[in-house]
């Protein structure tokens, strides 16, 4: 089909500067850039080499933080990834609560379960609709965009806000379940497992879609692994890899769930593993609301330190209001890392604390960050129409790789 | 997932892609909301625009503290008649004294909803509404003074129908007028 | 395969944090680091994670994050990579106009791009950031910075900023 | 009005007839604003959402494309320093110019065969269509913009790919109905059965070249706005750009007109043959225009359901099936005269 016509060795001796090339600034304005700048040249219709100008958008996040009593980073990376909120969320209180040594109760673990895999589903129909107004499918940029809705008000439902939510805190979560949550979850899923099967038919299996993404950006199992990237990208080129599995936080450990892989590892797979996800986590949201425990949905230390006033409006509101210690806490000196497989990737946290009032070396990295390489080595070999398809299907967020 | 990955044949792909295509266009099926024609009533814990309770607050400046965008700043205020407060003499930046005290107030510029000072007032002062789509037109109305911090938010749009969302089988999102 | 015994035989100086998941390997000398990678990546590590600098008041530390995705019970585990290095002290310089201004020497570590090349984009962020020049890089540029940050290294402790207090009407 | 004698009313009222109605330029700016608002209104339908509604809410919005060619025509005109300028300015009107000349020899009805007696009606309407890709790929040279510069290239692969089946399908017609003209074409067609089942074939390569050639999805290559930000427009504004992203516009309503006198049978179901201009123009034009705008809105529908083809599999589709289509298509032909006359 698509024979690469160049070898990806080689291109590091060819000289791409003379006059042989087109070269194009895709970005930082431009459609099909987001908010980066894609240097591009060009033999022809060609893509010999790429060069990807990240940081736009860079915000300082790592340095914000240092720089902030601990609980004020919370908006900070949530607002660094806003299609994965709650998973930036639950990765920074993860390392947090390494650190400080505290346990959330099953409950809270299993309502950060339930966020996160309704966060997951809206990411990845973001995701999709991006691809779809990429290849010129205004039909499933909407869609996918308007599939978001349901499950983010299913969010706004229980924590408050739509994008946005801050719902996760040191030692729990912030509210309860509200009444009548659970009939309307299962009435947005049962709508996405019917809407599935129209994507299938207007987008999945269009074959206009099929002709623009099979063997297109194909990334093999072992470059895949070699050039360390995270998250569906990496299972649809077969590894299987997922952090939910192997280093198991919230409730995962007790949610029966698959992790599906692929094997071409092409824009087509890539494309399918985000269905197949979307599938998984609607049984994954099932379980969970049928399996819920009852109990605090906030940690006993956590707990105990509320006034009067905050357990009276814990007790009638199921609402966790701040003891000061949120504001002074000082978590013991020493380091803690943590993952999270959010809807893009793997997101990695490494705090390193001094028993200080701000965190001393903040850092943490995320999936688009380390699904850059694609542009670099996938993309070449390939049309300049291709581009898009590719950059799509990784599902690349600027902001996000930026911090 | 080979069954999966296996391609529709172009004819058979074609004429269903088609046919799902016509079966929206004829279908009645739109989840979008008529914005300002109808507005929607938010769930009751929906992080709006909110004020703070003047004769609760006990000025312990916790909710300046934690603000992560900075937002919030204590205003100087003596506490009057009633329980309620007064501003301070001009040009007191600090507040000493029994009667003194401090009252927050909330730049809307810098303000992101986060509710964190809402949830760590010990005494619950703050007042949330629903409140969401106010815009301002000047950098003043972002910054109010105390008295105007004080009034309750209105809503825009007073006219618009009010609407509950749902979830609907159909179209995903559906509106019941609001009870 | 017992990760601890593979590890020390790896090296002795080993943090290891059973019920964080967290295992360190801190490297006292420069030069044995491309061989503990080697050493690591045939055990089945096979990517990196993240590159981080940390800024002390007399050294800056370099870790390298790194974790499998092809051996099974490694999967669970991030192993950290250490180095430290002296900083060397910053040179008053003043420019035409008399000002004085510091400036700092960046710090040079060897890079692990030969082994790992997974922490390329890693590796070009803590050169801005932290001015480690990372030598064997195949592509040392700034990342995401503007040039106006040249030689900056923003995220060390001692950078200095002017706040901005304008407020566009 | 009483002043201006009666029979110089009827003569303006005729000349103002063609100049207005058909082929009038106020058909064509009704006809394109109608059909841009129909193209958003059926893909926000198909998309669950509302469309163009706020401009005039009570009869959906309809004067939005209005709006927009209003707010087009006040624009400040901006043009490269480093532009051809007076290819840039000229290209995009010459582009429109030409498409709307072509609608001079499409006939609607048979009384025009009196306003423009010609036997070569369907020769010259296809030699000012085939014209107005060049001036397209003017526009991306003029601009002097690698991604209006490789709009123009693609545009002119397209244009070379799809020509061949385009003329081929005319020519199996031309075939089966024996004359260059549209009159006699839809003649014989009322006579004896519609285009469309007479050859199939090539009713179906003209279709794919009508959706090519006008830029509708899934061919919408030339201006693939994720890869070329607007294609060949990239630096047009204001008026200039309003003009150029009309022209597909005029030429989709073009084939449209060819594709009904051709292939749909024209004016059937009416057939009254009198030679004056209500009941030879007006009257045969309202349905010819009634069966264009069908097979416009058909057209436009394929936005709300396709993403978009690469170049090179467009290109290989126009070499090989496309083609091949438009060879069986006059093969067909051939085959109708020989054996069924």
């Amino acid at each position: 089909m698509n024979e690469k016509v160049y070898n990806i060795d080689d291109l590091q001796n060819v000289n791409v500067d003379g006059e042989k090339y087109i070269i194009l600034q895709i970005g930082p304005s431009h459609p099909g850039s987001g908010h980066m700048r894609i240097k591009v040249w060009l033999d022809g219709d060609i893509i010999v080499k790429v060069d990807p100008d990240i940081g736009f958008v860079h915000r300082t996040s790592e340095w914000l933080s240092e720089r902030r009593e601990w609980i004020k980073a919370v908006p900070i990376v949530e607002r660094i990834m806003l299609p994965d909120t709650v998973h930036a969320n639950l990765a920074y209180v993860l390392t947090v609560e390494k650190l400080l040594g505290i346990e959330p109760p099953p409950r809270a673990q299993y309502l950060r379960s339930l966020v996160a895999e309704i966060n997951r589903i809206t990411s990845h129909l973001y995701g999709i609709g991006i691809f779809g107004i990429f290849l010129g499918s205004s039909t499933v940029y909407m869609w996918a965009f308007g599939d978001r809705e349901p499950f983010i008000d299913l969010m706004e439902m229980l924590t408050g806000a739509r994008i946005t939510t801050s719902y996760i805190i040191p030692g729990g979560v912030r509210w309860d379940l509200p009444n009548g949550f659970k009939e309307r979850a299962e009435t947005v899923l049962q709508y996405m497992e019917r809407r599935l099967k129209d994507y299938e038919d207007i987008w999945v299996k269009n074959p206009v879609v099929q002709a623009r993404t099979i063997n297109v950006g194909t990334l093999k199992k072992e470059d895949a692994i070699a050039l360390g990237v995270v998250g569906p990208n990496l299972r649809a080129s077969g590894v299987y890899y997922d952090t939910r599995k192997h280093q198991p936080y919230a409730a995962y450990s007790n949610i029966d769930f698959e992790v599906p892989t692929m094997k071409n590892g092409d824009s087509y797979d890539r494309l399918l593993i985000r269905v197949e996800e979307i599938k998984q986590s609607i049984r994954m949201i099932r379980q969970i609301l049928k399996d819920i425990p009852e109990g605090k949905i906030v940690a006993d230390q956590i707990y105990n330190q509320l006034n009067p006033v905050m357990k009276k409006n814990y007790e009638e509101k199921k609402r966790v209001m701040f003891p000061a210690f949120m504001i002074h806490m000082r978590p013991p000196a020493g380091e803690a890392a943590a993952k999270v497989e959010a809807g893009r990737g793997e997101i990695f946290f490494y705090i390193k604390s001094t028993g200080d009032k701000y965190p001393y070396r903040f850092r943490w990295v995320t999936p688009s960050f380390r699904n850059l390489p694609y542009f670099t080595h996938v993309a070449v070999g390939h049309r300049l129409a291709d581009l898009p398809t590719i950059y799509g299907s990784i599902d690349y967020f600027p902001p996000e790789a930026d911090r | 997932m080979s069954e999966v990955r296996k391609p529709r044949d172009p004819v058979t792909g074609h004429v269903k892609a088609l046919a799902k295509g016509f079966k929206y266009l004829v279908e009645p099926n739109r989840m979008t909301l008529d914005y300002p024609a109808e507005t929607m009533k938010l769930p009751p814990n929906y992080r709006g625009f909110f004020t703070v309770d003047d004769k609760k607050c006990i000025g312990c400046s916790m909710c300046e503290m934690v603000c992560p965008p900075e937002a919030i700043t204590m205003v100087p205020r003596i506490i009057g008649e009633g329980g309620k407060t007064i501003p301070a003499p001009e040009g007191e930046k600090e507040a000493k004294g029994p009667k003194r005290t401090k009252r927050p107030v909330v730049n809307w510029g810098k303000c992101i909803f986060c509710y964190f000072c809402v949830d760590v007032c010990p005494v619950d002062a703050f007042i949330p509404t629903q409140v969401h789509d106010l815009a301002f037109e000047k950098d003043s109305e972002y910054r109010p003074s105390y008295e105007e911090y004080l009034k309750p938010p209105e809503e825009p749009y007073k006219n618009a129908k009010k609407v509950v969302s749902k979830a609907d089988l159909k179209r995903g999102v559906g509106y019941d007028p609001a009870p | 395969m017992n990760i601890k015994d593979e590890l020390s035989k790896i090296s002795t100086n080993i943090v290891i944090d059973e019920k964080k998941a967290n295992y360190k390997i801190v490297v006292d000398d420069l030069s044995k680091l491309i061989d503990i990678a080697n050493s690591l990546k045939n055990l089945g590590f096979d990517h990196v994670v993240s590159v981080t600098g940390i800024d002390y008041p007399d050294k800056i530390e370099v870790v390298w994050h790194v974790s499998s995705y092809s051996v099974d019970n490694l999967k669970g585990i991030n192993l950290a990579l250490s180095v430290a290095v002296k900083k060397p002290e910053p040179i008053k310089q003043s420019d035409p106009q008399g000002n004085i201004y510091i400036k700092r020497p960046p710090v040079t570590v060897p890079s692990l791009v030969s082994v790992w090349p997974s922490g390329i984009f890693n590796e070009r962020e803590a050169f801005e950031m932290f001015g480690i020049i990372f030598e064997g890089h195949p592509d040392l540029r700034y990342l995401m910075l503007p040039e106006d940050f040249y030689e900056t290294w923003p995220m060390r402790k001692d950078f200095t900023y002017q706040r901005a207090k304008v407020f566009i009407e | 009005m009483g002043i201006i004698p009666i029979p110089l009313i009827i003569w303006l009222i005729e000349d103002l007839l063609y100049l207005i109605i058909f082929p009038g330029l106020v058909t064509i700016l009704v006809i394109v604003i109608v059909i841009i608002w129909l193209e958003r209104k059926i893909a926000a339908k198909v998309q669950m959402r509302f469309g163009p509604l706020w401009v005039s809410k009570k009869i959906g919005g309809a004067l939005q494309s209005l709006a927009d060619l209003l707010r087009y025509s006040f624009q400040e005109v901006i043009i490269p320093e480093k532009a051809d300028k007076l290819a840039f300015i000229l290209a995009p009107g010459l582009m429109f110019a030409f498409a709307t000349i072509a609608l001079i020899f499409i006939p609607v009805g048979p009384y025009y065969s009196v306003l423009f007696p010609s036997y070569y009606t369907i020769l010259f309407s296809l030699a000012l269509i085939i014209i107005t890709p060049i001036f397209a790929i003017t526009v991306g040279w003029a601009s002097d913009n690698k991604f209006s510069f490789i709009g123009a290239l693609r545009e002119g692969f397209l244009l070379i790919s799809y020509e061949v089946p385009f003329l081929l399908s005319v020519v199996s017609m031309i075939i089966i109905f024996r004359t260059y003209d549209y009159i006699s074409a839809v003649q014989s067609q009322l006579s004896f059965l519609p285009g469309i089942i007479l050859n199939p074939l090539a009713a179906l390569t003209m279709l794919i070249v009508m959706i090519r050639t006008t830029g509708r999805f899934p061919f919408d290559i030339t201006e693939a706005d994720s890869e070329l930000v607007l294609g060949l427009y990239t630096e047009y504004s204001a008026l200039f750009f309003g003009v150029g992203m009309a022209t597909p516009y005029v030429e989709l309503y073009n084939f449209s007109l060819i594709f009904s006198l051709l292939f749909l049978g024209g004016w059937w179901p009416f057939t009254l043959n009198v030679m004056n201009p209500i009941y030879g123009l007006i009257l045969p034009g309202i349905i010819v225009v009634i069966k264009a705008f069908i097979v416009m809105a058909i057209l436009v529908f394929l936005r709300a359901v396709y993403p978009r083809y690469r170049l090179d599999q467009a290109v290989r589709s126009g070499w090989s099936y496309v083609l091949l289509l438009s060879v069986l298509s006059v093969i067909l032909s051939v085959g109708e005269v020989v054996f069924l006359r």
